[in-house]
Order: C-alpha cells, then structure tokens, then sequence
C-alpha cells in the first residue's frame, strides 16, 4: 500500500463510521425532528469523507469533478427534504420530545 | 485497496438493513420516509465503492443518478402522500 | 456455485414470492406491488444468466431486453394503479370482494 | 485472494437475502403506507443488484425509475385511495369494509413451493457459462453505428423490439387518458425552498439527460436512461407546482408524445421500401440515424412518464 492508500483507506473508514453513527441515529432518536439531526450527518459527513477518500484515488480531475458534483447534490437535496419533513410535520402537530 | 471496498461495502449493506427497521417501525411515516432518505445516501456511498471496486466508471454516472433522484420520491411524498393529521399509528 | 447462478436463484425466489403474494391478497395496490416484484425477479434472472460469461463483458442481449422491461414495467404500473384510483372512486374501497363473504 | 472472495461472496448474500426479506415485508405489510415505503427501498437495493451484476446500463434505467418514478406515481396513487375511501366512508355510514382473510393459504403456497422448486431445478440444470449472443454482438459491433453493443442490440440488431415497446408507452398513456384521469389535486403553494430545489435540479436533470444522451453511443446510457431522467424532471416540476401553458398541452405535447415512434415507424418503412429488412440501417447512415431516432425517443418517453404521472387527460379546445 502506497501512503496515498492509507489516506484514501482512513478517509473511507471515517465516512462509513458516519453512516454507522446516522443509522444508530435514526434508530435510538426519540422523535422525527431529532432523527433528521443524526440523517443529515450521514448525508454531509459520511458520504463527504468517502468521496474525499475516493478522490484522493481517482485517475483524473474529471473524476474529482463528477464525486464533488455528486456530493454538492445530494448536499442540496439533503437539505432541501429534511427542511420539507420537518416542516410537514411541524405543521401536522408532531409532537417535539421533551426530556 | 479490492479488500477494503469490499468490506466496507458489505458494512454499509449493513447499515441499511439496521435502517429499514425504522421503515417497519414507524411510527410516523416521516419516520419511514426519513428510512428511505438514509437508503438512498448510503447506495450513493456503495455504488462509488463498487464503481472503484470493479474500476467501471460508468457506475458513478449511477451513484449521479441516485443523488439526483433520492429526492423525487421525498418531494412526492411530502407533496401527495403524507395524511393530514399524524397519527402514532401501528408498530410491529 | 457462481454468483451469476446465485442471483438467477434470488431471481426465481422474488418471482414466486410476488406470484403468492398475487394469489393471496385481495387489496389492488398489493396486487400490483406483487406484480411488479415479479417482474423484477424476472429480470433479475435474465440479468444474472447474462453474466456467466466468465471474465468476459456480460451478454449485452438481455440487458437490453430489461431496459426495455423495466420501462413498460413503470407504463404498465401506472395503467394499472390508475384503473385502481377509478375502482376506489367508484366503489371506496380497492379490495377485491371476497365470494364466500356474500 | 481467498479473503476478497469470501467478501464478494459476503456482499452478494447481503443483497440478494436483502432483497427477498424487502420484498416479503413489503407484500405483506398490514399497512399500505408501509408497503409502498419498502418497495421503494427494494427497488433502490435492485439497482445495487445491477450494479454489482456488471449491468451499469439497466442500473441506469432501474435507479432513475424506481428511485424517481415509481416511488411518486405509487404515493400519488396511494393519496388518491385514501381521498376516495374517505369520501365514500363519509357519504355511506354503513360502509362495512371487507378485511376478509382467506384461510387456505397453504394450498397456494403449496403449489408454490412446487413452481419454485421446477424453476430453481431449471436454473441449476442450465450449463454454468456461456457467452449466449455476446461474441455474435462484438463480430457486428462495427456496422451497427455505434461501440456500446447494448445500444446497438436496442437500436439497431432489436430494433423491432423497442420500436413496439415505445408502443406500448403509448398504449399505457392513451389508457390513462381515457380513464379520464383523476380529479386535479389542488396542493398548497410549494414554499421557498422546494421551488428553489425544483429550478436547481431541473435544468440539471435536462443536462443529465443529454449527457446519456450523447454518452449512450459508447458507455453505458441511451435514450431510456435519457429519457426515465427527463421523465423525472417533469414530476418535479409537477409536484413542485408547475403547471405547463395550456397552449403547449394542445397539439405541441402531442407531437412531442408520437415524435418517437413516429419516426421509428418512418425509418422502418423506409427500410422496407428500400429492399432492405425492417429497421436494417445501411451501415455507413448507421450512426446519425441512430442519434436522431434516440433523441426523438427520449424527449416522447420523459414526456410520455411526465404525462402518466400526471394522469390528467389535457383539457380539448373548445371547438366552436
């Protein structure tokens, strides 16, 4: 394994234990709101640090290019539905937990 | 670099089937849909790894399709689909 | 086993467990969901025995031919659900009746 | 390399017992919300199965249908169900539903077990490689126009094949249509931030397309993939509010609905006039015909899913 290799590997190690960290999430979160927090991370983090991982092995800028244009989309898109739902269900009276 | 995809690609399978639970459980069904969201992320990171596992790089135009597109059925179900009132309905 | 014959093998067991599925359930729209997971058991199975080329590229016929299947899938699963909506208007409910209940 | 297949291995059995236990729960989910939820999330595991099945094309296909498409023509319908069971529940108080169970499910699943069993045995006994049509497509790659040879079997070897299916598109649309459509669905004003994400991710879609498009003569794309990804655009311009000129739903969108097959049909009778075999291009006109007849298709299948989705019969002018 090059030097680059073990960058790539520990970038793409990270971003996995993201999507680790949102699925606990999403399952031990007590309501709607809260496991939109632990998605987003998923979607931001986990999936930003396996492309940077990925980008740093990729052959060609062009590649770069298209993992960036992949991430800023699901980004946009992320967080465009996570505001949708929350909102939905503000205004259906989900009920906010409360310790 | 092959063992690496690999395992993390099947880590990643696991994690959807983790969330699918939220899918069955609910109880509301923003909670269901937020289950799909997390599905389509996490076959987004999966398909780059498999992409950079087969080396095939038409398979990244798939992982651009899937970001592009996870949101159609968010957006469908935010707009048509979700009831008026939320009811804490059924859990298994 | 080769994973190309394992996939066909997934492939029957999605096509049978859409089959039962359509002959147990009498609501539309799980009709048609079973329908549709038996198409894509089909497909699965077509895609998968296109893959037993070995090392080379896989059989580009039948991919072809699940291109075209998936998209008059989705044609058809529209007409389908559309006839659906139009039985619930008209008789609020999309449930077939059951015989022995009348 | 023992470890890496062992992976493989642990991969393949990941998806393939992920999509059985997805498909069961789905069908046989006590709510229907529910099933359609995980049906959704089966149909994006399928596109994984294409994917890891060295089907990038189909993957194409099946993510931007079964992650955009389908998913939103089944919710739409399923909000459909709902107001007309709650209509008929208000206007009849008896309305004694039928949640009837049949009992003899084990017959079914009996003759089942035997259907699948046959079928299992079948594919078992199938010799375990082959190269099927493959070697026969690479000999004629050359003259078909193009260097991706699912193309080239789609538009050019099987011509006839897509040709009825874009057909049958059709067919689909015009029965829909004269269902009469569903009663218009007057949504709340779409608010900020999904406008915003509908003029952002429109023209990008419409680029996407293109790029399939253009992509398709040699890497995995085509004018399906276009297609299905120009349908989607339409769905979200059309939850997102957008309603299209009235002028454009007259005579334009029909055109635009039978650009497609229309000249598929031309250029197969032109073949035929020409002495040569249905839909057998002269080699050297292979390629441009190719291009033309796949953006004539693409733009009719994203339109023609638009419309289905939409499912409302456009409106006839008054004729006076």
């Amino acid at each position: 394994m090059t030097p680059s290799d073990y960058v790539a590997s520990s970038l793409l190690i990270f971003g996995t234990l993201f999507f680790f960290a949102g699925t606990v999430g999403l399952l031990r979160f007590p309501d709607v709101y809260t496991r939109l927090h632990a998605l987003t991370k998923s979607d931001n983090v986990g999936l930003g640090l396996v492309i940077a991982g990925l980008a740093v092995q990729a052959e060609s800028w062009f590649v770069v290019g298209k993992l960036l244009l992949i991430w800023l989309l699901v980004l946009l898109a992320g967080a465009s539905v996570a505001h949708l739902i929350a909102k939905g269900a503000m205004r259906r009276g989900v009920q906010m937990w409360k310790r | 670099m092959q063992t690496i995809y690999f395992t993390l690609g099947s880590f990643l399978l696991l994690t959807l089937g983790a969330g699918i639970w939220r899918a069955l459980r609910g109880p509301t069904a923003a909670d269901r849909m937020l289950a799909v969201q997390l599905f389509g992320t996490t076959a987004v990171a999966t398909t780059l790894l498999l992409a950079e596992a087969f080396g095939n790089a038409a398979l990244r135009d798939v992982a651009l399709v899937f970001a592009l597109l996870a949101a159609v059925t968010a957006v469908a179900f935010v707009r048509r689909a979700w009831p008026g009132e939320e009811v804490e309905c059924d859990s298994e | 086993m080769s994973p190309a014959i394992f996939y066909a093998l997934v492939g029957v067991g999605l096509f049978c467990l859409g089959l039962y599925a359509l002959i147990v359930h009498a609501h539309l729209l799980r009709k048609i969901l079973a329908i549709n997971v038996m198409g894509s058991g089909a497909f699965l199975v077509l895609a998968a025995l296109a893959k037993r080329t070995a090392n080379a590229a896989p059989d580009p016929v039948p991919h072809a031919m699940v291109i075209t299947g998936i998209v008059v899938a989705v044609s058809a699963t529209a007409f389908a659900l559309m006839l659906m909506s139009k039985v619930a208007a008209e008789t609020g409910q999309a449930e077939l009746p059951d015989r022995r209940s009348e | 390399m023992e470890a890496l297949t062992l992976l493989q291995w642990t991969f393949d059995s990941l998806i393939g017992l992920g999509l059985m236990w997805l498909a069961w729960r789905a069908l046989a989910s006590p709510q229907l919300f529910r099933a359609v939820v995980l049906f959704v999330a089966f149909g994006l595991l399928m596109a994984l199965a294409w994917v890891r099945l060295d089907a990038p094309d189909i993957a194409l296909a099946e993510v931007a249908i079964g992650a955009g498409l389908t998913g939103a023509l089944l919710l739409a319908a399923l909000a459909r169900l709902t107001t007309a069971e709650k209509a008929h529940n208000e206007a009849d108080q008896s309305g004694k539903r039928n949640h009837a169970v049949r009992t003899s499910r084990w017959f079914p699943a009996a003759l089942l077990l035997m259907v699948a069993a046959g079928l299992a045995y079948s594919v078992l006994s199938i010799p375990p490689s082959s190269a099927g049509l493959s070697v026969e497509v690479a000999a004629n790659l050359d003259i078909s126009g193009v260097s991706n040879p699912v193309t080239a079997v789609l538009l050019n070897f099987r011509g006839y094949d897509t040709l009825l299916e874009i057909l049958v598109l059709l067919l689909a649309l015009l029965g829909v249509w004269s269902l009469g459509g569903s009663p218009s669905q007057r949504a709340a004003p779409a608010g900020p931030v999904l406008d915003t994400l509908a003029r952002v991710l429109t023209p990008v879609l419409i680029l996407l397309a293109a790029y399939f498009l253009w992509v398709g003569a040699h890497a995995p794309g085509g004018a399906f993939q276009a297609g299905a990804v120009l349908g989607a655009a339409g769905v979200l311009l059309l939850l997102a509010g957008w309603r299209p000129h009235p002028g454009f739903m007259q005579l334009p969108l029909r055109l635009v609905l039978v650009a497609g097959p229309g000249l598929f049909l031309v250029t197969a009778l032109f073949t035929v006039v020409m002495g040569r075999h249905l839909l057998e291009y002269p080699p050297e006109r292979a390629r441009i015909l190719i291009v033309i007849l796949e953006t004539a298709e693409a733009l009719s299948i994203g339109t023609t899913l638009a419309a289905l989705f939409r499912g409302e019969r456009p409106q006839e002018k008054e004729r006076q």
